[in-house]
Order: structure tokens, then sequence, then C-alpha cells
């Protein structure tokens, strides 16, 4: 079938929670918002809010209503596609950061997406590790879930490779909306000798980042650029944020969607993308210029290359 | 001249359909004490609630100073020089004295309030009109005479020329009747006018210049105090001759309940009674005499269950009461009225029929396997409301929509339904009319001659002469005298008791206590 | 009485809609359709009428555990506590041998309203012995309880490894039967009528009941009566908190879930404050009112889903009729309306019309 | 533990417990000013919520006290919305309060979006100002006890000091002015300022604008202090917390700011305690303030129950 943009690809993205996060559902909007643009397709993003009575609901309702691709993330949502998968045989379904089970062989119009963050987390963790003048490093995590642990756990492994001494405190927020108290779980690292934090925590984590720009500490922006997009409002915040551990789930749907136009998207497969295809890795941009020193900037391009050679494994708690 | 305020052809229909005042005339002169009488749900308070703006008449006129006035709230009549007390009282219990008086007419210094001042002017003011009360104490912590002292001060902290007050003897002893009546003579000495409910006619006459009768929402008449007796008043009142006359008991029966060696303590484990030493045999009733406040409703309300005993002992029909829940007091045949049937007799947002079994819910007849037997809840309630005539929609109606004579007589109903052995009795005809109390008297004279042992307290010196069989009398939490009633023994006899003012030597005494 | 009371809700609800109707206006594109959505949504199909029914039957719980507490004139806010402590009770029986069993249904159910019931007796006890006031306790409560299940299910319920948080899907047998296939309209609709009736006839036709009505009225009333009122009251903040501890169960094994997850219930303990005091905590009540709010809530998710009205204004919308339905027992103007409608209102005929 | 005393006894961490105190002080006094005049404001979240967007929007194009006083007036505004639908209308109070808190969480992230052109979570594309920190290093000058002092001191925004001031202030109002009589005797026992002529209506009516302006405060300080900048939600259950400060204080201005200083505390210890005790888990550490909040109660309410016994004593 043809699709052109008088008659579009129709595409709903269902998000089991609220735009806004700055991070992870923006950046899938983002990705749809320039697909609409580029290409025949049309998008229309549901967002479901944050009663779990409503995801399913909301999932359901898109696929009924007729779109011709629908799109999730997390493993909050897969198994709500997979059950509707088999029963829409007509619809797409893309569900980004987690996969189902395809070994059953139903689930032919179903695509999953996963990112191997934790690879690029292990480059800012060494990176970090090697410009922390106190060996402490500092993470804040909104809840401890798959998603989020992912770029600890490689954040973390990074930086022990930089330095077996390095110190690296996890707290958790237990919120994704709270800036006041990220801010002050910044400030209480940093009264304790943390120099360098790594927000994991939605607007939580833009608390702590805060607290950095205020202390004039180092911070680690999460999912996108987030000194780019500090950059032109708040330039004293984007000035400590020296790289950000980047998911580009934007980009990666961006790129499913055009495979589906053509026909060559690799539906009822498992797609894994890592720091070969560009989908994750760490921003490399002039303030990761500025505030990383040459020698570091080049160890690091050095462990990114062994990792994408295997010669590095990174943990992940991923399958 | 004209009157110092008139009201003409007031008209009141409550929300509801009520028609509380139907063509309402009344007329009073300045300087004058106005009395207000008739039945309970006359229309009274609604008319003394029209005159202080509380209520709006759907008809009708009112004239201060022979020019027409119409109040749309308190703030105007008192600004137009009225005050009015209520039965219940308006004081914020955790308020003192003096902030209760200056209450929305605070003295200041710029923002402040001006503490100091307010205390001197409500000191000034209670010497002024012989209204004795300290102005520091929270007003809850007050005995009721003298909150009610508080509320008259209050009135005439914001100068109120006319001073309506709603049944006010309702809730005094004697004495404190006395010293009202005092204070009110000062006022109208002093030019003011008093307007006065009371459902107790020597009261009536002994206080008024002029009385204003109602029946029904309308008034039948006005008439000179001293023109007037208690009977032909109570005529007017009613429509029909009452006659509040009581038999003695016929003869006492067994010995039914023994107080012996009694001691109350309150919470923190200070003394309110001691050393108490009772009998009472089935067949008579027992008059508890004192000034509130001597240990006499303590003593029922142990006795009931409602208070922990500290020391001595309670027997009924010889079984201990003293370890037994309210529920198998009532068991073995205890029932009691209590003091304040709106705080503690009834549940006024719960239906007649509901009040009226809630102190059965133990029994089979209805209750059975931890369920409701709700026709025979509904028979008895029909029973009851059809035996003691109260006036009501039906059993289902809640108990608040009631007027206060009729709801004395739920508890009275739900108390006396069956045969007690033990009847406590506190107040039963505070705030009732004649035709009621004399219900209530007769409900209670029955209820002894069934065989129950009765015991009353009553701040009506007159109740009690008239009912008791025996009396003893309460002074500071002792029992400082007791007699057998007749008709030598007087008000003033007791009152010297009571007051503490003599003492009974202990032979007389132990032989009237047997 | 009853009949003034939906005339005046009803009158609510229509002033609600034209103020949807003009923040609608305000923010679509295509009105019509939006505004369509959100009156006929709910009935579009078998699916959303589960979900409407699904939503009615928790409502109705939670209202009448509210309504419960409420007539024994407490003020716990405790339900949300009990809803996470008898989700976890339940899913923990689901998820142990007897989950597979046919067992594993009214067995999790005991589970759960014991679970709610404990939890509900804590503050009614702290109350009863302490004086501490049931308000703050049971809100506190409520955070405890939901970092309690957070805890556990991270760190020990959850399929380890995976960092999921929420449990495997229940057995199928732990998991209630749908009574529409397909859909969310399964057995917790049943356990709320029933648990409607029990409520009714606990507080109606019990002595217990009557005992907790009346220390609602008057506690000293009943003290006087002969009634253990700190009993009655501890008695019925337990009892409530069974039917809270049942909405955990209806929570996790309905087919909304069938399994535990963290902060599952999406606030909707808490409308049942709404629904309690818009049934003036009468339980035959209850139903009605959450078929009518849940109809409307239920309309306004499926426009925030449908159409282009943001998410934000439905809770704007939801607001401003819970808002209108609250006021409508005394609305203003009840004589225009009235006369609008042609009739008279005269005081005396109030009585005859309120029958 | 003993670091965990260093840190708790520490001036940063005076300093953290200041901070985190003083939006919950301000909810918490107004959430005491209507509960003494008789209505549960149950809509402190929702008022510190809309006021905390508000100061952010406006402190874009103004100075940072044009945009406090914009927050309290956003507060007092709702207040007076309160006022309407409880006093005018005879909607119930708690219900009024959860719909102000259902308008709140929509309408700030509608009003967020349209402010920053499509933002929906945050306003970190506005340059919105801070509130200042008064400075107080002249402190230093004082010889031994100088720079303890500065650094107990110094650098508290001034909204904390402004705290410090209401706590008085309402305090003052409540029993030193005829006004506050007026308000306690309406919350305790309306028949009888409505016998002496006192509107009550007004009286509520005022206390729920004052209350929404606190709160409104609060709101103000949280947005342009203790972080600067909004986020949807971000008063994540502050307001709840304060409503049970008001009850835990046993209604009274320093009773409110002792438990708003309780919460604040533990606050305080939940974010300092993950990074000392790693081996807890950071659910167990954030139920801290809840689990004291019982106990307090529970222990608070058992000796006012015995100073109730101990005052009868005194009566008789
Ligand atoms: N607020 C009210 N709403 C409806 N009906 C009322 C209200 N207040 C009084 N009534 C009714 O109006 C009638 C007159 O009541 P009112 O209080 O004036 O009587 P009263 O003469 O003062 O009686 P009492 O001697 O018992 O004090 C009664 O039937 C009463 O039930
Ligand atoms: N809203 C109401 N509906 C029906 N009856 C009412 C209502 N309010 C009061 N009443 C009844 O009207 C009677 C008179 O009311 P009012 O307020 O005048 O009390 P009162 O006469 O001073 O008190 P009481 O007669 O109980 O000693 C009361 O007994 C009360 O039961
Ligand atoms: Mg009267
Ligand atoms: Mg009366």
């Amino acid at each position: 079938q043809e699709y052109t943009k008088e008659n579009p690809l129709k595409v709903a993205l269902v998000v089991h929670g609220n735009l806004g996060d700055k991070s992870f559902f923006d950046s899938a909007a983002a990705g749809l918002d320039r697909a609409e643009a580029d290409l025949p397709v049309d998008v229309t993003v549901i967002e479901a809010g944050n009663d779990r009575g409503r995801w399913q609901p909301a999932l359901a309702d898109a696929t009924d209503q007729g779109y011709d691709v629908v799109i999730a993330g997390t493993w909050e949502m897969t198994g709500f596609m997979a059950e509707l998968a088999p029963d829409y045989p007509e619809t797409k379904f893309i569900v980004f950061d987690d996969a189902p089970d395809f070994t059953a062989g139903n689930l032919g119009n179903m695509l999953a997406i996963n990112y191997r963050v934790s690879t690029a987390a292990y480059l800012a963790g060494y990176a970090a590790a090697k410009i922390s003048e106190s060996g402490k490093l500092g993470e804040i995590l909104g809840v401890e879930g798959t998603t989020v642990v992912e770029f600890a756990l490689g954040f973390e492994q990074g930086a022990k490779a930089a330095n077996p001494d390095v110190q690296v405190t996890r707290a958790v927020a237990g919120s994704f909306t709270d800036p006041a108290k990220g801010k002050e779980l910044a400030l209480a690292q940093f009264a304790q000798g943390v120099d360098v934090v790594f927000p994991i925590a939605g607007g939580t984590g833009i608390g702590a980042l805060q607290a950095a720009r205020d202390e004039g500490k180092l911070a680690v922006g999460v999912d996108s650029d987030q000194a780019e997009i500090f950059a032109p409002t708040d330039p004293a915040q984007a000035d400590v944020i020296f790289t950000s551990v980047e998911k580009k789930v934007g980009d990666s749907l961006y790129t499913a969607l055009q495979q589906t136009l053509d026909g060559t998207a690799p539906y009822g497969t498992n797609l894994i993308l890592g720091l070969a295809d560009g989908a994750v890795g760490i921003a490399k941009n002039s303030y990761y210029e500025k505030l990383v020193p040459a020698d570091v900037r080049a160890e690091v391009d050095e462990q990114e290359a062994k990792i994408i050679a295997g010669e590095i494994t990174v943990d992940t708690g991923m399958n | 001249m004209a009157p110092l305020l008139e009201a003409i052809s007031i008209g009141k229909t409550y929300p509801g359909g009520t028609v509380a005042n139907d063509g309402v005339n009344l007329s009073i002169e300045a300087g004058e004490v106005h009395a207000v009488v008739g039945e309970n749900g006359a229309g009274k308070s609604t008319l003394m609630k029209i005159l202080f703006g509380i209520e709006q008449p759907d008809r009708g006129e009112l004239r201060l100073d022979g020019k027409p006035v119409s109040f749309a709230n308190p703030r105007e009549a008192i600004d137009n020089g009225i005050g009015m007390v209520f039965q219940h009282f308006s004081l914020v219990p955790s308020f003192s004295v003096y902030e209760n008086v200056v209450l929305g007419s605070e003295p200041r210094t710029g923002i402040k309030f001006d503490r100091q001042k307010a205390i001197e002017e409500v000191r000034a003011l209670s010497e002024k009109f012989r209204l004795a009360v300290d102005p520091l104490p929270p007003v809850g912590q007050l005995p009721v005479g003298q909150q009610q002292r508080v509320e008259i001060l209050k009135a005439l902290y914001r100068n109120a020329r006319i001073l309506i007050l709603d049944e006010p003897t309702a809730v005094l002893a004697p004495q404190e009747v006395e010293e009202l009546f005092v204070a009110v003579r000062a006022l109208v000495a002093q030019g003011r006018t008093v307007i006065f409910i009371a459902h107790k006619l020597p009261e009536v006459l002994a206080i008024s210049d002029r009385i204003t009768v109602m029946r029904a929402g309308k008034t039948v008449g006005s008439v000179n105090a001293k023109e007037v007796t208690e009977q032909s008043l109570a005529t007017m009142m009613v429509g029909r001759e009452i006659a509040l006359r009581v038999d003695r008991a016929k003869g006492r029966g067994d010995l039914a309940c023994e107080v012996k060696a009694l001691k109350l303590t309150a919470e923190s484990g200070a003394p309110i009674a001691e050393d108490l030493n009772l009998k009472v045999h089935q067949g008579e009733i027992l008059g508890l005499v004192g000034v509130e406040g001597n240990g006499q409703a303590e003593l029922l309300e142990a006795i009931a269950g409602l208070r922990a005993i500290a020391d001595g002992v309670v027997y009924l029909n010889g079984e201990k009461l003293n370890p037994l829940s309210t529920l198998e007091r009532r068991e073995l045949g205890l029932a009691s009225i209590p003091e304040d049937r709106i705080a503690r007799g009834l549940a006024t947002g719960a239906t007649i029929a509901e009040n009226l079994v809630a102190t059965r819910l133990a029994d089979k007849r209805y209750v059975r396997n931890g369920l409701l037997d709700l026709k025979a809840i509904k028979a008895q309630a029909l029973k009851l409301i059809e035996r003691y005539s109260i006036r009501a929609g039906g059993p289902g109606y809640p108990v608040g929509t009631l007027s206060g004579g009729n709801m004395q007589k739920v508890v009275v109903a739900r108390e006396l339904s069956e045969q007690p052995k033990l009847l406590l009795v506190n107040q039963p005809t505070r705030g009732v009319d004649l035709g009621a109390t004399q219900f209530i008297w007769k409900s209670l004279t029955e209820a002894r001659d069934g065989g129950a042992a009765v015991l009353l307290s009553s701040a009506d010196l007159s109740e009690l002469l008239a009912l008791s069989d025996r009396l003893v009398v309460f002074y500071r939490g002792k029992i400082v005298a007791a007699f057998v009633n007749s008709d030598d023994l007087t008000a003033e006899t007791l009152g010297t008791y009571m007051l503490g003012l003599s003492r009974q030597d202990p032979e007389t005494m132990r032989a009237a206590l047997q | 009485m009853i009949g003034r009371e939906t005339g005046r809700a009803v009158t609510a609800v229509v002033i609600a809609l034209l103020v949807a109707l003009v923040v609608i206006l305000l923010t679509s594109a295509d009105p019509g359709a939006a505004f369509q959505t959100l009156l006929t949504a709910p009935l579009s199909s078998n699916r959303t009428m589960g979900l409407w029914i699904d939503d009615v039957a928790k409502l109705t719980l939670t209202g009448l555990a509210f309504s419960l507490v409420f007539q024994a004139r407490q003020f716990s806010m405790g339900v949300q506590g009990q809803v996470y402590m008898g989700g976890l009770f339940a899913a923990l029986i689901a998820m142990s041998p007897i989950g597979a069993t046919p067992l594993a249904i009214p067995v999790a159910m005991v589970a759960a309203m014991l679970a709610g019931a404990v939890y509900g007796f804590i503050p009614g006890y702290a109350k009863a012995r302490f004086g501490a006031s049931e308000i703050v306790s049971s809100l506190m409560l409520n955070y405890i309880a939901i970092l309690i299940v957070n805890y556990l299910i991270r760190a020990h319920l959850a399929p380890q490894g995976t960092g999921q948080l929420a449990t495997a899907k229940f057995p199928d047998t732990a998991i209630y039967p749908a009574i529409l296939p397909g859909t969310r309209f399964d057995l917790g609709i049943l356990v709320a009528l029933v648990a409607t009736f029990v409520v009714w006839f606990l507080l109606y036709r019990t002595n217990w009941g009557l005992k907790l009505r009346l220390v609602g009225h008057n506690p000293k009333f009943a003290e006087y009566s002969g009634i253990r009122s700190s009993f009655i009251m501890v008695s019925a903040m337990t009892v409530a908190g069974a039917f809270g501890g049942l909405l955990g169960s209806v929570f996790v094994q309905g087919r909304a879930f069938g399994n535990l997850a963290q902060n599952f219930d999406g606030n909707l303990a808490f409308e049942g404050i709404l629904i309690a005091i818009v049934a003036r905590s009468r339980p035959l009540a209850v139903p009605f009112v959450a078929l009518a709010y849940g109809y409307l809530r239920q309309g306004a998710q499926l426009m925030g889903i449908r159409t282009d009205v943001p998410t934000e204004m439905i809770s704007v919308v939801q607001a401003i009729i819970i808002l209108l339905v609250a006021s409508s027992f005394s609305l203003p103007g009840k004589k225009f309306f009235a006369n609008l409608l042609g009739r008279k209102t005269t005081p005396a005929a109030t009585p005859e019309a309120a029958k | 533990m003993i670091e965990l005393l260093m840190t708790v006894f520490s001036a940063t961490f005076f300093v953290t417990v200041i901070r985190t105190t003083t939006p919950l002080l301000f909810a918490t006094l107004g959430g005491l000013i209507s509960d003494l005049s008789g209505a549960l404001n149950v809509a402190l979240e929702g008022m510190m919520l809309i006021s905390a967007l508000t100061a952010v929007i406006i402190s874009v194009y103004a100075p940072w006290y044009v945009a406090v006083l914009s927050g309290i007036c956003a507060g007092a505004m709702l207040g007076a919305l309160m006022a309407f639908f409880h006093l005018r209308l005879k909607a119930d109070i708690i219900l009024v309060g959860f719909a102000v808190n259902i308008l709140a969480t929509g309408g700030t992230v509608f009003a967020l979006s349209q402010a920053t052109g499509g933002d929906k979570g945050t306003s970190i594309n506005l340059q919105s100002k801070a509130v200042p920190a008064v400075n107080l290093s002249f402190l230093d000058a004082i010889p031994v006890v100088g720079p303890t002092l500065r650094s107990l001191l110094s650098d508290h925004s001034i909204l904390s000091w402004l705290a410090l001031f209401m706590v008085f202030a309402v305090w003052y109002f409540l029993y030193r002015t005829p006004y506050g009589l007026w308000l306690r005797g309406v919350g305790e026992y309306p028949a009888a300022p409505e016998a002496a002529g006192i509107n009550v209506t007004k009286v509520r009516a005022w206390s729920l604008v004052a209350s929404g302006a606190l709160a409104g405060i609060g709101g103000a300080q949280l947005a342009m202090f203790n972080y600067i900048g909004f986020t949807r939600d971000m008063t994540a259950g502050r307001g709840f917390i304060a409503l049970g400060a008001v009850l835990l204080g046993a209604r009274h201005p320093v009773g409110a700011m002792l438990a708003a200083l309780l919460f604040g505390i533990f606050e305080a210890l939940a974010v300092v305690m993950p990074n000392l005790f790693n081996w807890i888990p950071g659910e167990m550490i954030q139920t801290i303030p809840f689990v004291v909040t019982v106990l307090a109660l529970i222990l608070f309410s058992y000796r006012a129950q015995r100073a109730r016994q101990m005052r009868t004593l005194t009566k008789i």
C-alpha cells in the first residue's frame, strides 16, 4: 500500500504518563514530530496519564480507533501490546525499551526496539570518574526501575573502570516530579564530597541539575542532550552538564517508521541498538570539549571502540 | 404614648410548613418585666427570634418607639438596643468570661484587643447590675447560673434597653433563680425593659408586671400579673384546667437499692462525693435535694454505670452493681432519665423508633442473633407514641424535628415502657410545659406504684416536695440531712440545709434514711 | 427527599456539562465530536462499557468503605492504605500454591479483607486508646502502605533481574472471571453489589449497625444506652478497612491488572470520599452515585484519549463537575428552575413533594 | 552512625532543614487559620501548586517580590473560590478542597504549556527568578561565635525569615487582636459570634482567603528558592503533610511551627541518609517522616489526654 501526504500512515504514540518529562516521552514525541514533517505519516500522541488502570484502555482504544501503527514504550506496556497484537493483524505495533516473547511466533506485526543504554552510561561514568577531583560520584534515581537502573549499572561500571577507588552513591527520590527533593538530594551529596552528579529522575533530576549549577559542580544529563536543552534559556545550567547519556528514542522511532513505509522494518523481531548504531551514546558537544580534558576524551573514545568491538562487556539488567 | 416595642400580626411559617406564628400581637411598655407564656411549641421562641432579627417574619410589623423597624440580622437588633439570652447559651466555652462578653464589640488600641480595658469594663458592669461573676475563667468551667449572667452581661455590654430572656430559669437552682430575679429587678430599676419566657407559673407571677399568653402560634391575650392566679393563667394557656397534684405512695415494699459507703472521684482523683449511704425501697420515690454540683447528679451517673466508683458498693436487689456494665445494669431493671436530653438522652439525628429501642439492644424481642426485628421495633414505637401521646409525624421521623417537650416524652417513654426496678431521674421537667409536666409526673408515680424504686433529682424544689416520699439533702458531696416527706416540710427548711446553714442531728437523719 | 436531591444533582450535572462544553469549545478544533465523545464514549463498545462498569465497581467499594466510617462519624482517610494492603495480601495468595487452585479467588479475597481490616484497625485503635486524630494517622498510613508495597514489589515480588516493578501475571485461576469476555466487566461488579447489600444490611438490619449509627449521631447517648462507643468506633473502622482491603483484591485480581504493580490505585481510593458525601453515606445510594460519576469520569477519560482536548483539561472539567455536584444540594435560584419547569414552590407544598 | 550524627549537627544540615521546612510552615499556618475558623482546608496542596506556577511565570516578567505577591494572590483567590462554593453554595468543604486539588493538577499543566509554548513538564525554558537569600556575612565580625552564627543564620531565603515572622504574626493575630478572637470563636462555637452580631460567613470566608494566601507563599518559596522553576506536580504531597502538621501542632501557631520543623527535619534526614546508609532500601527511608508523624501524634495525643486530666484536677 502506498502512503502519501493525503493518505498518510496513521500513527499513535500512547504515552503511559504525560509529555513534558524532557527525556523519554518527549524524545519519542519529538522523533515522531519529525517523521510527520518529513514523511507521509500522521501522528497522534495519546497521553494516558499516571493512573495505571488507564494504560491498557488507552492502548486498546488507540488500536480500536484504526491507527495503522501503535507505538508505546517499556515493560509496562509490552504485555498489553502483546495481548492485543494477535487480535489486530492489520495493525502494526512498536514497543521501545522492552521486548515481548517472540518465540511463540504470533507477534509478526510487532516490533521491539531496545537500547544498550548501559554502554553509553559506562562511557559517561568513565569520564565522570576521570574528571572527579574527590573520587566521589552521585546518582539520583527517580525510582529503582529497569530503565533507570540500566543507566546506573553502566555508569557505575564505567566509573570503576576509570578509577577502582571511586565511590558512587545512589539515592532514590521515590518520585519523578519532585524537583525540590532532587535538588536537596544533590546538595546532600555535594555536602558529602560528591563533585559529579548523574540524575536519572525526570523532573526530580532537573532539580539535581540546578543544584550542580548553583554549587558549581558537574552533572551528567540523561536521555537527551540536556546541555543543548538548557543552552538557550539557562546557559549557566548548560555550562555544568559536561555530557549527557543519550537514548535516541525519537531517532529510532523515526527510522522504524521510515522502514515501515518502505516495507523493510523487521517486524516480529527485537531490535537491539547500541553504540554502533548511534541509537545510544554520550553527547560530545562543545561543553564536553570544554569541560573534559583531551586525554580523557581520547580514553573515552578508546573505551567506546572496545565496547563496540566486544572487548568490554557492559553489565545490563535487561535480557 | 406608644409602647416601647410592638409586634403586630406577626406571621411566620418555617420552611417545611410549620406555622410557628400566626397573627401574633405583643406590646411591651418601657420599664416593665413582660412575661410570655405558652405550651411547648406555642411559638414563643420564634417570636423572640423575630424580635432579635434571627428569623424574618413572613408578615406583620415591628415597631420600636412607635416607628416601624425591621431587623435583617442580630447586629441590627443589637444596634437598636435589643439583647437576647438564648435558652441554649451562645458562649464560646474555651473563651474567658470577659472575652465572651465583649466578643464582637471589643475595646481596642490600634488593632490590638485591649484586654485590660475589657476586664475592667466587665467588672464595672457586673457591679452596676449586681451580676457577680469573675471575668477571668473560661466560661466552659462555670456553672450554668454564672454562664447565664455572662449572657446577660453580654447584652448589657451592648447597651441593650430591651433584654429578652428565653426560659432563663429552666436551668437554674432555686437560689440562682432568686439571684436572677434580683438582677432583673435591678435592671428594671435602672430603666431597662425585660421580656421573659418561662413555664413555671409561680415564677412568672413573682417577677412579671404583665403577661402575654400564646397558644398554637396565636396570642390569646395580655393580662396584668396582679389580676391573675396560677389556675386562671394555666387555663388561658392550655384551654382547659390543669391540676398538678400527686398521690403519695400507698406503702413501700422491700428494699430495692442500697448504696453503701460510696466514694466518687473525678478522673484526676479529686473527691466529688464521700461516704454516701442510702436505701431505696420498692414503690417509693427518694428525692435528692441539693444545689447543682453537690454530687447528686454524679451519684445517679455512678449508679447508672456512666461514672467509675472509687470506693463503696451499690446493690440492686441484692446484686452488686459495681463490676457490671451499663448494659448489664439495665438488664437488671435499671432505667434512667438523664439531665440533658439532647446531649445525653437522645440521638437527635436518629429516628424516634431507633431512639426508643436504643437501650434495649440486648432484648430478644427486638434483636435476635445480632439482627434487628424491625417489625417489632416499629410496633413498639407506634405503641409508645400512642400511649405517651408524642406529637410526631411517625416512628420514622428524626427526633430532632420534635419540640422540646415531645423530646422529653420520648425519653420518658423509653425508660418507663418496661416497668423498671430502679429508676434514676434527673431534672425530668426542665423546659417542659405544664401539660407535659403533669403527664411526666403521672408517669413517674405510675412507675413507682408499679414497684419501682425511684431516685429523683431536680433543681425544682416544688417538684421534689410534690413527688418524693423521702428526701435527702446533699451538701459538698455528703448527705447532710434526711426527711420523710410531709406537708410540714417546706422549701425554706430544705434550703437552709442545701446551703450548709444548718445541721441535722445524726439520730434524726439515720431514722429518715431507713 | 430522594426525588428532590436527584433533581438537584441532575441540574448540577447539566450545568457541569455546559461548563465542559465551554472548555471544549475553547480548546478543541472539533468541539462537536469532542462533546459527543464525552457524552457517549462509555457506551461506544463492549470494551468501554467494561471500563465503565469496572470503575463503578471500584468506586462503589471505596464509597462504601468511606460511608461506613462517616456514619460512625469518624474521618478516617485510610481507604487507600487498606487497598494497598489488601492488594498485597491478595497477590501473595495468588502467587502462592493456592493461586493455582479454585480456592484462589475466595481465599485471596478473605486475605485481602483481613489485611485491610488490620490496617483499618490501627488508626481506630490509636484514636480510641490515645486520642490520636484518625485523619492524620490514616493519611500517613496510606503513604506507609504504598512505600511498603513498592519495596516488596521491587525487592521481592517482581521477577528478579528484569527490574520490572510489578509481579508476574497471576495464574488464571486467581484472576476474576469476566462476565463479558474480553472486557473488564468481571466478578468485581458482583463483589461490589454484594458488598453494597452487606453494608446496607450491617448498618440497617443488625444490632451492630444501629449501634454504629447511634454512636455516629451522639456518642454520649450511645454510652448512656449501654453501647461501648469506643468498641463500635474501632470496629467500624476495622470493618470499613475490610472493604478497603476487598477493593485491593478487586484491583489486583480483576481483569484490569491480574498482577500487583506499584501505584496501582491511581488515587481512585480517594474518590470514595466524593461518592460517600454525595450519597450522604447511605450504602444503597452509593452504587447509583458511582454509576453516574463513573460514567462522567469514563467519558472524560475517553475524550482525553480520542479527541484533541488536552488531557489536562479533563481534570479541569472533572473538578468543575465535583464543585457543581457538591453544590447541588442547595443551588441558588432553585425557584428559577422550578418556574422554568412551570412549577410553583410554596413552602407548604414541599413536604408533599419530598415524599 | 557517627557520620550521621556529624551530618545532622552540621550547619549544612541546619540550613537544609530550614529550607525544607519553610514551604511546609507557610502551608501549615494557612491550614491552621482555616482549621481554627472551622473549615478543614484539604486544598493546601492545590493552592501551593497553582501559586508556585503563578509565581514562576510572573517572575519571568517582573521582580521577585511581585512574583511572590502574585503567588499570594493566586492562593488567596483560590481561598475565595472555596469560600464561594462552600459558604455560598453550601458545598462540602472537603469536596471543594479535592476539586481545587484536581483543578490544580490539570490546570497548572495546561497553563504551563500555554506559557512555555508547549512544554507540559517543566518551566526550564522560562527564565524565572529566585527569591533572594539574606546574606549575614557581617556576623563573621563577632568574635568566637561569629563564623558559626553566620553559617547557621546566613543565606536563608528571605521568605524563611518571613515564615518565622508569620508564626509570630499569626499568633499575635489570633490571640491579641479582636479579629483573632472572632475567628477562634467562629471555629469553636459559631452560634456565639453569630448572636453577638458577627458575620460568621464573612469571617470564614476571610479565613479561607488568608489560608490560601499563606499556602501561596509556601508555593512561591518552593518554586523560587527550594527549586527555581516549576515542574508538574512539584508540591509532591507537601500540602497534605502540612494538613497533618496542623493537627500535630495542636492547632496553635507555635505548635504548627514545631510540627512543620519536625517534618522538615525528617525530610532532610531522608535526603542525607541514602548517601550514608546504602544498604537501607530507599522506600524504607522514605517512610521515616510518616512513621515519625504517627508515633509523634500518638505520643502527643496521649500526653494531651493526660494534661486534660490534670486540668480537671485543678478545676475541682
Ligand atoms: N428552625 C425551625 N424550623 C422548623 N420548624 C421550627 C423551627 N424552629 C421552631 N420550629 C417549630 O415552630 C413551632 C414553634 O416553635 P417555638 O420554638 O417558637 O416554640 P416555643 O413556644 O418556644 O416552645 P418551647 O416552649 O418548647 O420552647 C414548633 O412547632 C417548632 O417545632
Ligand atoms: N429545623 C427544624 N426542623 C424542625 N423542628 C425544629 C427545627 N429546629 C428546631 N426545631 C424544633 O423546634 C423547637 C423549638 O426550637 P428552639 O430552637 O426555639 O428551641 P427551644 O424552644 O429554645 O428549645 P427546647 O424547647 O428544646 O427546650 C425545638 O424543640 C426543636 O426541636
Ligand atoms: Mg422555646
Ligand atoms: Mg423550649
